[in-house]
């Protein structure tokens, strides 16, 4: 039942799909098939593969950079006031700039490589991490704060037993946003500046008007995002036993 | 026990002096010039109408008392061998304030865990056998009833062995006969000890307490002390307590006639 | 041959068959016989290439004419060492079956434009031989879907088509277009695509050994069409498709035949053109920006 | 002194900048100087400011858009157990779905106009809401919830009386986090097809590589975006004063 | 008071019957077979070791067990009238449940806002008064003390104004005199209504019970039934009440060592 229904989910979307470019008309250099979609997948199955290898790779890359920095950001941000007063803003604006003002100085830093994509991707997965831990660090209970320090815990101790795993619920939430905004950071990623993924794979495709191909890319894409975000929210509830979980829908 | 502070048999029979302390909120002054002294190695025991400031000052004698929590605070609170009191202090809140993440036997390890000291787990187990929750050590908070909360959050404070402790309602949802029993452990492991309690019970006053103040009125002041007799913990059948008990509760209407309940 | 060259170019965009000399000089080992290492980068912004080979990141780079006096008008120490295509391929496009029969009935219709930088003078050029002016067309950047939003009816036009690409794209889903080209229609003659290096080493030997790689892969190209293809799919198999392959059949004419040869007087006169536009402030001598390697 | 300290900031990011210009030596079309960019602000401040006037409209809007579309989609998903199971793999799907690819199809039906820009950043700013808002209804406490059980709530009472305003924090969590992202929203929805706006200015000085010009814009967008980053943020808690709120900081 | 079931007058002195409860958590059962009755328009004390399985039975009877808490549960829990005891309870828990983005006010008035039924502001405040919250209406419950948390939180099961009342401690948290008021106040606002009270203070359960019991050992049976003369609430200085105190310690004693606390 568990393995069911995503596959149900799948063959529903897929139908929906098909019917919607059947019935709409919308013509197949805007919206393919899921039919001539799955002949480019078939047809171009190495070329794909071969790029989502990469973007994979540059994805959990990217998730494990990004999740480090977001974490690091906001225990830094939140510990030291000072750095807080002056870093949020610089992170603020760093969620502003567009990738491609920022690319040619990023390949002028960092090169051709792996090294400016995953740079990239990072750049846009952190941020919520560290919003969301940052404003979880902010709520811990003042109680248990007060038994802390009347316990002589120095302030790390405070922020490594108290108020980190207080705020783990709200980390688990960003750590979720990341997770699912880390396959387009890969892709903007190769935007920078790349000669392989799936990014590039569909910039090209597009460009070139092999409309099935890019949407052939696309469902990869989704298929990796959704596989991932699971394995993430499993490996996040497991980790948070303790917290009460109830949705309105058991009300 | 390389920290000095902490160790209880170098400075014991600590006296805390409390000197003009004032406590207001917004406006609303709770005492203001209280004098107050905890003697050491003793039992003081407060009592006082709900909502009189008991908490507000254990919370001062303990230092947690700052400008975030939007209180005006004066006045000094020192011990007689001059050095502060924070830091020497165990303090059980009126919540358990179990961290919900830790199992039992680490929420009563957390003291030590917080200051980076090796933990001394067997005299956690024989402590949480001794309140009772040996079977339950390595349940979540969330998994025990209101009564174990509190026993694990009394385990917790014995185990910090500091020469000054604070305790605010430590035996308050707990049935009689496990408070008796409860309040002999603690009466056995705080012996010597700089004790100052919070409580609702006059019988629980006239059982533990050395000295017994009752703060009433606002801006809050003591009345007299009693000083029953005999040690602690005492046989609450013994027919003094008893007589104590009606003074006492006279003392604690008289209080709340000036005080706050309507 | 000692250590090779080691050569870092960046194409203008992804690999298409505009970039056939270099594939074919790259499969057929052309850049190898001269002692060169060439690494071939796609960029997925046409602008970041210049931009990195002045900045001393790249070596060279493919780029177009316009842009160049653009750039170079920028201060951009660039300098075109190398001719790919010859003459435009920019496009205005409009649907063949479409109410669009000549430039003048664009009058108060919809233009759509990839930012390339300089479509808006191509474009004024063109209305203006035909009465009109920039203010009588809205000008849309529809970026990424050049031919979508045209066969989709979004817009009534689009500028900076490729005549060898988009015109064919059209064809193939079967909403042919119509070109109206550039050169025919009051805007000076240029070089589609080119090489340029930086200013400070343009004269580096490697580049000529480049250059006559290519020269060699043009000719490969000319002699050897049908093989040519082979090997350019064989080395980017996703571009084996019907779309590409016409593509390839009708840029083949356009390859400059003779890569180092250069025109001065082409040049002078297309940045003429573009100051009159006010694409650039001040017309510099040629030589400030283009050569013929020795 | 509170108007004080972001001047500071600013022109100690400035001034820092200027000297990472002048010592790294970042040429100045990868890289202009702060007084270079001043200069462009000056010289073309009607066109900056025009567009710029565009771009804070279709950022205000598809914050507007998206929190409420985040909201509505997070009340829905944890309201119907049906909806979460279904809705859930589509959302994430939505958020590893480059917006380049899905730009044709939107423009399609939306046109060229605001619309479809204020619905490209309405989809990347909509995801980080729906999630932290999902996340913040499951953990409510479960003692109030069984209290409102015995007072006789319908399942709506609770959402609405107990669920949202306990999930209040989470929600302005990502409400943050969709303000940080929101400018960039606009841009990518820009450069996807437009006419005006400062995401269509800095591609077209790009082109033209008159970097000076991008900068300053860049320069516009990233003082919008942290104002309306700290204006939300100041909203937010006048919102949630019951919350508390400490930082590791003052430990 | 469109909604019937919720009116107290048209169907009072219900009584509650429970059948072969069983109750486990994951493995240890608290109790299994048993039934209990609390009679209709009557107060039913309910005392026992600190864990033994009190909120547990309340709150089985109000019908908060599910599986999701982790417990399995059978039996049935039914009135005399054949309707369901669930939406026909007030029901008042050992923690306060303060919804603290709430004024005081607010969260006395909160259960009139769940059912969409227009505020009874007025009697909000006469119930806030008279528990002694009068000038902290406007307060969150953040800024209010332990006791007048727990007063609120009967002002709130108060204003319900329900045929069944089920409390857990509501009294833990108050001062003797202000416990003593509290308790007539209850009395008096739940007279003729179904209350089961669970407490830990004998002489409360003296006080204000018809009918006390024990709940004691694991699997959790009841002892035999108190039920103290004279009508509540009593007159704790009565010789009698006395007596039975002591009767009622050596109950609980008993039970206390047939059971958890070691
Ligand atoms: N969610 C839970 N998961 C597992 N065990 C639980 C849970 N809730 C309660 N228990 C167990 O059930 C037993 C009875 O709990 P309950 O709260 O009913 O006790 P109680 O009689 O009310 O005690 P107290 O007087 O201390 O409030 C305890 O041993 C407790 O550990
Ligand atoms: N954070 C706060 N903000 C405003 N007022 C507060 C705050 N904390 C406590 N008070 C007020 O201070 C007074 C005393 O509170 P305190 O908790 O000290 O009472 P208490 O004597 O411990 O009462 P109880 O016996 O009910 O626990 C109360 O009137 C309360 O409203
Ligand atoms: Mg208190
Ligand atoms: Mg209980």
């Amino acid at each position: 039942m568990r393995l069911l229904r995503p596959l149900v989910i799948f063959i529903g979307l897929i139908a929906a799909w098909q019917i919607a470019v059947m019935l709409i008309g919308v013509p197949p250099f805007i919206l393919p098939s899921p039919a001539d979609v799955a002949g480019a997948l078939i047809k171009r199955q190495e070329v794909l593969l071969g790029h989502a290898g990469v973007t994979l790779l540059e994805i959990v890359l990217g998730l494990a950079l990004g999740v480090l920095f977001g974490a690091f950001g906001a225990l830094v941000m939140s510990y030291f006031a000072p750095a807080r007063r002056w870093l949020l803003p610089v992170l603020v604006i760093s969620q502003a700039i567009p990738v491609f003002a920022l690319a040619p100085v990023l390949v002028l830093w960092l090169g051709f490589g792996m090294a400016s994509k995953v740079a990239m991707a990072t750049l846009i997965i952190f941020f919520p991490v560290t919003a969301a831990l940052f404003d979880g660090l902010r709520r811990t209970d003042p109680g248990l704060l007060d038994l802390a320090r009347t316990m002589n815990a120095s302030r790390g101790a405070i922020l490594r037993h108290i108020r980190i795993p207080a705020a783990l619920p709200a980390f688990a939430s960003g750590v979720r946003v990341a997770t699912a905004v880390a396959p387009i950071g890969a892709i903007v990623g190769e935007w920078v500046g790349s000669s392989s993924g799936l990014g590039f794979l569909m910039l090209h495709a597009n460009a070139r008007m092999q409309i099935d191909t890019m949407f052939a890319a696309l469902f990869l894409l989704a298929i990796m995002a959704v596989a991932l975000y699971f394995a993430v929210d499993a490996a996040l509830s497991r980790l948070l036993t303790w917290q009460p979980d109830t949705q309105p829908s058991e009300d | 026990m390389t920290d000095t502070t902490s160790s209880p048999h170098t400075v014991s029979r600590l006296t805390v002096r409390v000197r003009g302390a004032r406590l207001a909120f917004g406006g609303r002054t709770l005492f203001d010039g209280l004098d107050f002294d905890v003697a050491g190695g003793q039992w003081t025991c407060v009592l006082g109408p709900s909502g009189v400031g008991k908490t507000s000052l254990l919370r001062l004698i303990a230092g947690l008392t700052s400008p975030k929590t939007g209180s005006e605070t004066e006045g000094t609170v020192s011990t007689d061998d001059g050095n502060p009191v924070f830091h020497r202090v165990a303090y059980m809140a009126q919540q358990d304030l179990l961290a919900p993440w830790l199992s039992t036997l680490d929420n009563v390890l957390l003291g030590s865990r917080l200051r980076g000291e090796p933990p001394d787990r067997d005299r956690a187990h024989a402590l949480l056998e001794k309140v009772g929750l040996g079977a339950n050590m390595s349940d979540l908070p969330a998994a025990l009833s209101g009564g174990m909360r509190q026993r694990a959050a009394l385990a917790r404070t014995l185990m910090e062995d500091r020469p000054i402790v604070l305790m605010d309602e430590p035996f308050s949802a707990l049935d009689a006969i496990t408070r008796v029993r409860l309040q002999d452990l603690a009466a056995e492991n705080l012996s010597g000890k700089t004790v100052l309690l919070v409580t609702h019970d006059p019988l629980e006053a006239l059982r533990l307490g050395h000295r017994i103040y009752v703060l009433a009125a606002r801006p809050a002041t003591f009345d007299r002390v009693i000083e029953p007799t005999g040690a602690p913990p005492r046989n609450l059948h013994d027919s003094t307590v008893l007589g104590e008990q009606g003074d006492l509760l006279d003392q604690l209407a008289r209080a709340d006639t000036e005080g706050l309940v309507s | 041959a000692g250590a090779a060259d080691k050569l870092t170019v960046m194409l203008d965009w992804f690999v298409n068959p505009d970039h056939a000399p270099l594939i074919v000089a790259q499969e057929k080992g052309f850049f190898e016989d001269r002692g060169l290492d060439v690494e071939l980068v796609a960029p997925a912004d046409a602008s970041a290439p210049p931009k990195l080979v002045a900045a001393g990141k790249a070596d060279l780079a493919v780029s177009y004419q316009p842009q160049l006096h653009v750039q170079v008008g920028e201060g951009l120490p660039l300098i075109r060492i190398a001719t790919l295509v010859g003459t435009p391929l920019n496009s205005l496009v409009v649907l063949r079956d479409g109410p669009v029969r000549s430039i003048a009935d664009l009058k108060g219709r919809k233009v759509g434009f990839s930012v390339g930088g300089f479509e808006d003078a191509v474009l004024g050029a063109m209305l203006a031989k035909h009465g009109l002016g920039l203010k009588d067309v809205e000008l849309i950047n529809v970026n990424f879907s050049l031919s979508p939003s045209i066969i989709a009816g979004q817009v009534d036009a689009v500028i900076g088509a490729f005549r060898n690409f988009e015109l064919n794209q059209m064809d193939i889903v079967g909403k042919p277009g119509r070109a109206f080209y550039p050169e025919e229609e009051g805007v000076p003659l240029y070089d589609e695509l080119i090489v340029v290096a930086n200013k400070a080493n343009a004269n580096r030997p490697a580049h000529r050994k480049f250059v006559d790689a290519i020269e060699a892969g043009v000719q490969f190209l000319v002699n050897h069409p049908d093989e040519s293809w082979q090997l350019f799919i064989a080395a980017n198999k996703e571009l084996d498709d019907e779309l590409n392959r016409r593509a390839w059949r009708d840029t083949l004419p356009r390859f400059a035949l003779r890569p180092a040869a250069f025109d001065a007087g082409r040049y002078a006169r297309f940045a003429v053109f573009l100051k009159e536009h006010g694409l650039i402030e001040t017309v510099q001598p040629v030589e400030n920006y283009a050569i013929e390697l020795r």
